[in-house]
Formats: C-alpha cells, sequence, structure tokens
C-alpha cells in the first residue's frame, strides 16, 4: 500500500486566503499538495456544518482561512466567525477529534509566503496525528 | 412470495425535456430482464417507485399505457433530492422500477360510458396514460365519448405537446387545451383557466365519469362545476399525491383515516373522500 | 413547593378577571407520579386544575415561540432565563408576556427515585412531599427520602435558582447557590483525546433518534432542523454511531450560548442520555471566553451574534 | 393443556437447553432500565422485572436495518443492482415478553402480513422466533391492557407462558410451537397440583382487578370517523405536546418506518428505520405541502390511528395493547388513556 498522505479540506475566504493561495501559486512557492480548496465568500460563512461535513467524509484534517480582523470585506464577517470557531474548536477537542486537526488562520491576499508557511504547518501537523480515526461516516452500521 | 420492496432493475433508454422551464423530463425505461417486464402488469392510473440506487425512491404516477410494449414511461418534476439527481442521469445508466402500485381508474365502471378527463400542469401523466389506453384501436369501441379538457400555465408548460396537438385532430376525442395566459401569437387554443374553460365547453354528464388530476387550487374550482354539470361525487374521480415510502402500506406515512394513499389509492372518488378526514 | 400552587392560582384568577392577558400557561396535575402536565387555559372555571410542586421539570418557555396573543407563563429561573433568550430572537416580545415568576428549590429528578426504589421492580403510585422529605409509596412500601439528594443534575448546580425577569412572584426570593458547576466537565477535560471519544461515543450509544432532546427544548424552534435537510443531507438518518455522536454535536453546538441548562432535554429522553454534558461544555465556554451567561440580562446580544475586537484568538494562526 | 411447575433453576436449565438450539433473548437489567437482549445465559434474566423501557418490536423491526446493499462501482457489470442484506434468520427464543407486547406483536402482524403483500423481514422474524410470555401478577399502575384486549396472564402471541409461583415458575403451552419446546423434557417438572392451580387463579383474579376498565370499544367503533376526527377535545390534548417521537419509538404497536438509502465509496445499501407521526417531515411533500403541518394534525393521527382508523380498518380491536409505556415516559405527560377517557365520553354524547 502506498504511503498514507492527509487529506486536507482549506475553506478559504474568496477575498484574502484564496488570493493568497493564489499568489503562492503564481510566485511558485511550494506547497503540500495535500490541501483540497473550497472557496467561500467569507470566513464568517463557513457553517460549523461544513467542518462537521469534511470530518464525516473523511478528510484528516480541516483548515479555515480567513481575512485578518479589521479587514473584512463585509466589515465583520471573520469577528463572528472568529467566536464560533473557538468554540467549535474546544468543542471538537472535548469530544475527542484531536486538537491538530482543525486549524483556523488569518492570511491576506498579499501573504503568499504565510499561507504557504500555514500549509506546511497544517499538513505536518495532521500528519502527526495520523489518518483520520474518529466521526468519519464509513458503511452505515446498522443490523 | 417476491420481495414486495425489491426493485426491478431498468435501463433508463431516453430522456425527453418536457417543458419550457426544463424541470419536467420523461424517462423511458426498458427493464433488463424480460421476465420483470412480464409481471409488470399494469393498469392506467397506477404509479411505481422509482428508485434511484444511492439516493432513495420516488412514487411516480405511470405514463405509458399498458397498450404501449416494450417500455414504461415517467414524467418526473425536479423537486428534490431523488428527482434531481435522477435528471442529471443520463440514457443508459441503470436505475429501478418497483410496482405496479396502488389501485386504478375504474375502468370496468367507465366501460360503455362517456368518459371526461380533466388534467392541469403536470398531473397529466396517469391521464396520458388513460387517454392513450382508451384511443387503443382495441378499447376505443369499449368507451363513449372521450373528453378532454387539459391547462397548463403557458403553451411551453403543456407535456406530451405532440400527442396533444395529435388528438387534437382526431375525431373520436374531444381535446380543449387551455393556458392560463400567453402571448404567443401562433397558440389556437383555448386561454382561461380548467376551471373557466370546464363550464364553457360543459362537457355532458349523463352517463360520464369525470376523471379529475392537477393542483389543489384546480380542483377546488373545478369540483362546483362538475356538480353544477350534474355529475354525482361518486362519478368524479381523482387521484391523491402523499410522500410515500414503501408503496405497499406498511411504512404508514400515507395514511388517511382507515387507508392508505399507496395501497387503497390513489384513485378515489370525491364520494369516498367525503368520509375521509381532508389531511391530503 | 407544593405551597406555590394557592399563589399562582390567586394571581392567574386575577388575571383573567381583570383580561391582563389572552390565556395562562401553567401546569395542572399529572395522571402519573412525579409528572405534571403543562396546559394552555383561558377561562376562569379552570383555575383550580392550577397546580405546583416538585416536579414541573418542563420548561414553559417551549411553548412561547412564535405566539400571537397575550399570555401568562409560570417561569422558574431556568424557564425566565429561556425567556429572555427568546425575546433577544425575537420569538416572542416582552409586552406579550405576563410572567409569575417561580423562585425556585430545585425541581426533582423522578428517574433518581425510580432508580432507588423500582429497581427490584417495584412500582411507586404516589410521592409527596413535606419539609425537605418526600414520601414515595408503592403497593406494599412507603419510603421517605431526603429531597436535597434527589434534585434534577441541572437543579444542584443551578446558580439562578430566582426568576431573572417576571411581572410577580409566588414567594419570596430563594437563596442563590455558590457551587462549581463544571467539575464533571473538568473531569472529562482532563482526559486524553482517546478516552474522551470513548466516554462519548458510550454516551450516545442508547440513542434512538427520538428528538426528544431538541424537541423538549425551548430553542429548538427552527422551521427546519439539519436533520431534516436532504440537499445536502448533513447527516444519516439511522442510529449509525458516527451520525448519532453528529447529531448530537451539531444539536448542542445551535445551542452555544443559547442553553439555560434548564434539564429539560435530559428529563426528556427516554433512554437517560446526559445529553448536557454536551450543551454545558459549550456553556463553560461562552462563559470563561466572553464572560458570558445565556438569559440573564435582558437586551444583551447572544454571544454568537455579537462580537469584540478583542477577542481571544491564541488558537488562530 | 395443564400447567407444569418448575424450579427457577429447573427453568433456566431447561431455558439453558433450548439455548443449544435458538439464540435466546430476555429481559437484562442495562444502566437503571431493562431491554431485551442476547442472553450469553440464561440465568442473566432478571425474573424480577417489570418491563422493559423500549418495546420487544425491536427484536422484529429493529431500530434500523439494511434491506438491500448494491455497488456502485462502474466496473461491476451488476452495479446500482439492488441485492437483498444477507440476514442471519435462526431460531430465535425470547423469554419474558409480557403478554400485552406479545399482543402488540400480533396486532402489527396484521399491517406486515397482508394477502397482497408481505413484509419479508418481518414475517422472518416472526416465523423463526419462538416466544416464551411472562404474566403480570403485579402489573403496573400504568397498564390498561385489561381494556383493551389484552390481559396480565393473556397467552395471545404467545407459545408458552410462564407465570411466578411461590417457590418457582408455572409453564403452560399455548400453541403447537410452545408443544414441541417440551421435546426437551424440563427436568424436575410436576403438574400444578390443584391447589396450586387454585392460588394461580387467585394472583390472575387479583392481578385482573387491580386494573381499570375505561374503554368502550363498540361505542367507539360505531361512531363515525369524522365526527371523532372533528371533536374539540383535540386541542386541549395536543397543547403540550413537543412532536418528540417518544411515544410512537416505545409503543410495541408503533410501526411506521421510513426508507434511506446509504452511500459510501462505492458501496450503498438501502436501510429502513424507525419513523415517527409526530415530526412533521413524515409526511412533508416534495413540492412543499404537507397535509399534517400542525401539531393539532399529527397529535390526532397517532391516536386516531391507533383507537379508531386501526378498529374501522380491521374490525378486530384498538392499536394499543395497554403496556403503559408512553404514559410513563411522555416528557409532558400526554397521557392515552385520558385521550381514551375523552373519546369515550364525547361518544357518550347524543350525535
Amino acid at each position: 500500500m502506498a504511503q498514507w498522505e492527509p487529506k486536507i479540506i482549506a475553506l478559504l475566504c474568496n477575498w484574502c486566503s484564496y488570493g493568497a493561495a493564489d499568489l503562492a501559486g503564481v510566485s511558485r512557492l511550494k506547497q503540500p499538495p495535500n490541501i483540497r480548496i473550497i472557496r467561500v465568500p467569507c470566513s464568517g460563512r463557513v457553517n460549523p456544518k461544513f467542518i462537521l461535513a469534511s470530518l464525516r467524509k473523511g478528510a484528516d484534517g480541516v483548515w479555515v482561512s480567513g481575512c485578518h480582523p479589521g479587514d473584512c470585506h463585509y466589515i465583520e464577517g471573520n469577528y463572528y466567525a472568529r467566536r464560533k470557531f473557538a468554540l467549535l474548536k474546544d468543542f471538537l477537542e472535548y469530544v475527542g477529534i484531536e486538537p491538530e486537526r482543525v486549524h483556523f488562520s488569518w492570511i491576506s491576499s498579499a501573504e503568499a509566503t504565510k499561507f504557504a508557511k500555514v500549509a506546511e504547518e497544517v499538513v505536518d501537523a495532521v500528519r502527526k496525528v495520523g489518518p483520520a480515526r474518529y466521526l468519519v461516516k464509513r458503511e452505515v452500521e446498522v443490523e | 412470495m417476491n420481495n414486495p420492496y425489491k426493485p426491478y432493475p431498468v435501463k433508463i433508454d431516453e430522456i425527453i425535456v418536457e417543458t419550457d422551464d426544463r424541470n419536467l423530463r420523461t424517462f423511458h425505461l426498458k427493464f433488463l430482464n424480460s421476465e420483470d417486464e412480464a409481471a409488470f402488469q399494469y393498469y392506467p392510473g397506477q404509479f411505481a417507485e422509482i428508485s434511484v440506487p444511492g439516493q432513495g425512491e420516488i412514487p411516480i404516477g405511470i405514463a405509458s399505457s399498458p397498450t404501449e410494449k416494450g417500455y414504461l414511461k415517467f414524467t418526473v418534476n425536479k423537486v428534490g433530492k431523488v428527482t434531481t439527481y435522477l435528471h442529471n442521469m443520463k440514457p443508459g445508466e441503470i436505475i429501478g422500477v418497483r410496482g405496479p402500485l396502488g389501485n386504478w381508474y375504474p375502468w370496468d365502471k367507465l366501460e360503455g360510458s362517456n368518459v371526461v378527463i380533466i388534467g392541469g400542469g403536470f398531473a397529466f401523466t396517469t391521464l396520458r396514460s388513460s387517454i392513450v389506453y382508451m384511443l387503443d384501436p382495441e378499447n376505443r369501441p369499449k368507451f363513449g365519448n372521450i373528453t378532454v379538457i387539459y391547462g397548463a400555465r403557458n403553451p411551453g408548460m403543456l407535456l406530451y405537446k405532440e400527442e396533444l396537438f395529435a388528438w387534437e385532430q382526431r375525431d373520436d376525442i374531444v381535446m380543449h387545451l387551455t393556458v392560463d395566459a400567453t402571448n404567443d401569437p401562433n397558440w389556437r387554443y383555448n386561454i382561461g383557466f380548467v376551471p373557466a374553460v370546464t363550464k364553457e365547453k360543459a362537457p355532458s354528464s349523463e352517463n360520464a365519469y369525470a376523471i379529475v388530476c392537477g393542483p389543489p387550487i384546480m380542483i377546488k374550482f373545478t369540483l362546483p362545476v362538475l356538480r353544477e354539470l350534474g355529475f354525482a361525487p361518486d362519478r368524479i374521480i381523482t387521484s391523491l399525491e402523499m410522500r410515500m415510502k414503501c408503496g405497499i402500506g406498511m411504512c404508514g406515512r400515507c395514511n388517511i383515516g382507515t387507508e392508505y394513499v399507496c395501497k387503497d389509492g390513489p384513485v378515489f372518488t370525491f364520494e369516498q373522500l367525503s368520509q375521509l378526514p381532508n389531511e391530503y | 413547593m407544593f405551597e406555590y400552587t394557592e399563589k399562582i392560582r390567586e394571581i392567574v384568577k386575577r388575571l383573567l378577571q381583570d383580561r391582563v392577558v389572552d390565556g395562562v400557561i401553567g401546569f395542572r396535575k399529572g395522571t402519573v407520579p412525579m409528572m405534571n402536565h403543562p396546559f394552555f387555559m383561558k377561562h376562569i372555571e379552570q383555575v383550580p386544575q392550577l397546580y405546583w410542586d416538585s416536579w414541573c421539570g418542563v420548561n414553559l418557555a417551549n411553548y412561547l415561540p412564535k405566539r400571537q396573543d397575550k399570555v401568562a407563563v409560570v417561569a422558574k429561573g431556568c424557564d425566565s432565563r429561556s425567556i429572555v433568550v427568546l425575546i433577544a430572537e425575537n420569538q416572542i416580545t416582552r409586552d406579550q408576556l405576563y410572567i409569575i415568576g417561580i423562585p425556585c428549590k430545585g425541581m426533582l429528578d423522578r428517574r433518581k427515585i425510580y432508580d432507588t426504589v423500582r429497581t427490584r421492580g417495584r412500582d411507586i403510585t404516589d410521592v409527596m412531599e413535606r419539609d425537605g422529605l418526600i414520601v414515595v409509596t408503592g403497593k406494599d412500601f412507603s419510603l421517605g427520602l431526603d429531597r436535597n439528594q434527589y434534585l434534577q443534575e441541572n437543579c444542584a448546580i443551578c446558580l439562578h435558582r430566582n426568576p431573572v425577569i417576571y411581572d410577580e412572584l409566588v414567594g419570596e426570593m430563594v437563596p442563590e447557590q455558590e457551587i462549581d458547576r463544571y467539575e464533571d466537565i473538568r473531569a472529562i477535560e482532563s482526559m486524553s483525546s482517546e478516552k474522551r471519544w470513548e466516554y462519548f461515543s458510550k454516551l450516545t450509544e442508547p440513542c434512538i433518534r427520538c428528538y426528544a432532546c431538541r424537541n423538549a427544548c425551548p430553542f429548538c424552534y427552527c422551521p427546519q432542523c439539519f436533520v431534516d435537510e436532504s440537499k445536502p443531507q448533513w447527516v444519516g438518518k439511522t442510529i449509525d454511531p458516527t451520525d448519532t455522536l453528529t447529531f448530537h454535536l451539531l444539536r448542542a453546538f445551535h445551542l452555544a450560548g443559547r442553553c439555560t441548562d434548564c434539564g429539560s432535554c435530559e428529563r426528556a429522553c427516554p433512554v437517560g442520555i446526559r445529553v448536557r454534558m454536551f450543551t454545558k461544555k459549550l456553556e463553560k465556554d461562552v462563559k470563561e471566553l466572553y464572560g458570558y451567561e445565556a438569559g440573564v440580562q435582558l437586551g444583551e446580544r447572544p454571544p454568537l451574534d455579537t462580537y469584540r475586537p478583542e477577542d481571544p484568538q491564541d488558537f488562530i494562526k | 393443556m395443564s400447567r407444569l411447575r418448575l424450579t427457577q433453576e429447573g427453568l433456566t436449565e431447561w431455558l439453558r437447553r433450548l439455548g443449544n438450539i435458538y439464540t435466546l433473548y430476555g429481559p437484562v437489567l442495562t444502566g437503571s432500565y431493562h431491554e431485551f437482549k442476547r442472553l450469553q445465559d440464561p440465568g442473566e434474566i432478571d425474573w424480577d422485572y417489570s418491563n422493559t423501557r423500549l418495546s420487544p418490536k425491536a427484536l422484529f423491526l429493529p431500530p434500523a436495518e439494511k434491506m438491500f446493499v448494491f455497488s456502485m462501482d462502474p466496473d461491476d457489470p451488476e452495479r446500482a443492482i439492488l441485492k437483498e442484506a444477507p440476514k442471519d434468520f435462526g431460531p430465535r427464543l425470547v423469554v419474558g415478553i409480557r403478554p400485552c407486547d406479545a399482543y402488540a406483536m400480533k396486532l402489527v402482524d396484521r399491517n406486515f402480513i397482508t394477502p397482497q403483500y408481505r413484509d419479508p423481514w418481518w414475517e422472518k422474524r416472526r416465523q423463526e422466533t419462538v416466544i416464551i410470555g411472562y404474566g403480570c401478577n403485579d402489573p403496573c399502575s400504568t397498564c390498561f391492557c385489561l381494556s383493551v384486549g389484552s390481559g396480565p396472564f393473556d397467552t395471545k402471541g404467545l407459545d408458552v407462558l410462564v407465570i411466578k409461583v411461590d417457590g418457582g415458575f408455572s409453564l403452560s403451552f399455548c400453541s403447537e410451537r410452545g408443544k414441541k419446546l417440551l421435546r426437551r423434557e424440563p427436568l424436575g417438572a410436576r403438574a400444578l397440583s390443584e391447589s396450586e392451580e387454585r392460588s394461580l387463579q387467585d394472583r390472575r383474579a387479583h392481578a385482573e382487578a387491580s386494573m381499570p376498565k375505561f374503554w368502550d370499544e363498540k361505542l367507539v367503533a360505531t361512531r363515525p370517523l369524522l365526527d371523532i376526527f372533528n371533536a374539540p377535545f383535540w386541542e386541549d390534548i395536543q397543547f403540550s405536546c413537543i412532536n418528540c417521537g417518544t411515544c410512537t419509538f416505545l409503543c410495541p404497536t408503533c410501526w411506521c418506518f421510513d426508507i434511506q438509502d446509504e452511500l459510501w465509496q462505492n458501496k450503498g445499501c438501502r436501510v429502513r428505520l424507525w419513523d415517527s407521526c409526530m415530526f412533521p417531515l413524515f409526511t412533508l411533500h416534495g413540492s412543499g405541502h404537507n397535509p399534517r403541518s400542525q401539531k393539532l394534525q399529527r397529535v390526532r393521527q397517532r391516536f386516531m390511528h391507533k383507537l379508531k382508523y386501526y378498529v374501522d380498518k380491521y374490525r378486530n380491536g384498538v392499536a394499543c395493547v395497554g403496556c403503559g409505556r408512553c404514559v410513563q415516559f411522555c416528557p409532558v405527560n400526554i397521557d392515552i388513556r385520558e385521550v381514551m377517557r375523552l373519546m369515550v365520553s364525547h361518544c357518550q354524547c347524543s350525535l
């Protein structure tokens, strides 16, 4: 069997982190191939359901990235998101999801280097804890 | 006994986009096994559960007539998870069909009578089946006059247009097509709601049965017109829609009073419905 | 707490006589021991049916969302906090309510009492309460139990026994408890990931997906619950362990910063799952991170409906 | 057939021997309530139990079960073709079902085994399961089986009836299938003496006397359906309902189910799972129309289905066996006995 590689869902804000990913690509910065990007209009759009859905469908890690506080395209979307994420992250850890699986960051569209760096960090962290174990929905377990 | 939950495998043979809004498609399905086809003996008015593996099942009226051999025809409105998936499928793909289910229009009683068919919108599927069935050369002599009143929001929303216009040319069936409104200069037929057209054309109730299928609002306003024309409640027939799962009277959800719509219906007379709670 | 009954009747009689309200949401005596029956009354003749004792755990705020009329509602501390939250969420207005406040000494847990006396098939026919003592009677036994040992778990650690909002109280305020609410939560927090996962998997294992926890909650008023959504389908509907746990996680998360720990969910669960172990964690976090307690201050924005620029963000890269 | 008398050890030993042929199930205390569990040994049975929290319907209609499996692998020539999920139907012996619950299974048979269609899984499990019932010497205060066609020592739906007597148990055989069990003769069994039989009848009379009778089936059955449907008392009953599924999920005669497809990678299955008429989704049409959108309609549906529709449809009693589970565990104390009383008094008024 081929060596396991983590699969990571990245929910990136259209106005910043997605641009940073783009810029990182154009700048030919080295990026891990483990990240599957989903563009969202704002980190505030990320419903906790999306994060749970990613884990349920077998993502080894989830990474949400938005604009720096104060820079939200919609003025305050990321402030609301921050509260939601703080609670969700702690809550998921509380039920046993390893803290290394769920990540958040603020990356502006100019921070291509930060994007590449955080991407590496996220992949490394997830790699360290190994393949997803919990909350992965497989074949339905009924009679 | 066969497992009544097990669908017959069928192949999607053809997909026809019926309406201008592209929300209604007709699927022609062919059985993979000829013995399944032989077992699937149906009458116009019955329905079947279309099974889309991995998505679920949907109860859909059979739009083909038993006189049309070799395929089943279903016209499906895109509304939910299964129908949306089905609309995106391609000819050649395998799905399932379970049935035929439910009762049918009372063909034993309809024989020897005049038949008035009133339909609205996309509730025309089993009515199409009935018309094709009655117009079959072998069956046509069994029935008296056949009158059809069929309406849709606009010409583009009529189902089975080519057939409608072909029937329009025949002299053994009276067609009254109508649309709520149109600015199509080529529209040669009626304009107006189905109840109004019914009133205007005033089909005779003498020795006649009326089969009415359509949106609730159409039925609500057509009924008094039919009563005025002299149709007794036990001679006005309709087909109910309900959320269904099993289709065989077991899962419980389509229950109205003592009846399961899937097994004891979907065809009821208004006489029967007047005895039941109005939870449909 | 039976002594409140007369006072409630008195107040309601006056309210109906003076036409202050269109109707009243209260309790009448239940048909089985340790259960009372929420009911809606409009007529003075019904006043004698009104009843109150230590088994009025149902949160009557559950019957308020989207009401159009003006009603009086009997509310304990937790219920009054739920009302505050419902007002903040525009489910009802303050003007529509006449709140009959109950200074609450804690509701009793009938399960605990059953566990004590009925593990060997003993049926309870009657329960009476007197001076902190519960007298449980069955066909061939009678037993006195100390009230304080049989409080609902949420009541035992309640910090707001007195209504935070009311139009009238039925009695003197009761002293508030000083107590550590989160001992059990901290115990879980200190476990390893594996142990925590194991704990919650086991916790939700008996779940039959009847949604009593959801429906007993005054805040689960969404027209369509996420479990019923099909496009996309977020969670499977069977008792598959992953689906069941997902349901409980998302249900609890929807209550973050809203739950007043009235205990209705746990009370309603037919298979005895301690679902408050989810909601209480979120409550603790909201309190620690944002200094917010649900429903204690009328007019305060719910914590997930507001923010401060300086909110903690150590977890964000 | 006359009754046999056995000690508890004798009974356990007999069941142990039957355990060589049958998979045994029985009431076991798990946590704070009893459940029917697969037994490793009949010694695990708690003969002092009153009743299980969940009804034994789960033994015949599991809360969720696979109906069909299929492959969606594009390379599989059999892809998208549903096949019956493999299941292990072996002979089972369920020990300790209360008479009310056994009768309930017979009532549900009418829904699942019909002249036109037969539910294969229900039928197979029913055929493969021998039921040893356990008479109720001491009915609960919430029991009302005697009002609804069952009784604390009723044998409908049972193959064997076990009754606790002084110093042991009495066994009587209520079906051919039950009698066959005797081929493995219980060791140390003897016939019940006359005085023992008398004391057993006393117990029965005592148990039956403790039960209320408040239902008048004939009266309700002859009343027009729509008259009860439109009765004013539903308004008061429905108020406190929170539309959870507790009553329906605990009820031994609530059989409604949902069917769902599950897909994981290329493997799919069609499952069925308990559903409840209390949920708005139960009847929601694709169009958005919902024939039972109101709480009142859903509450009324459940009671009417049990107490009127079922009666009118099958002309053979109500679809309630008086086990009292919904009475005990409804979180808001909606009591079917009260509903029945209201129905009766409504029917007593002239039309």
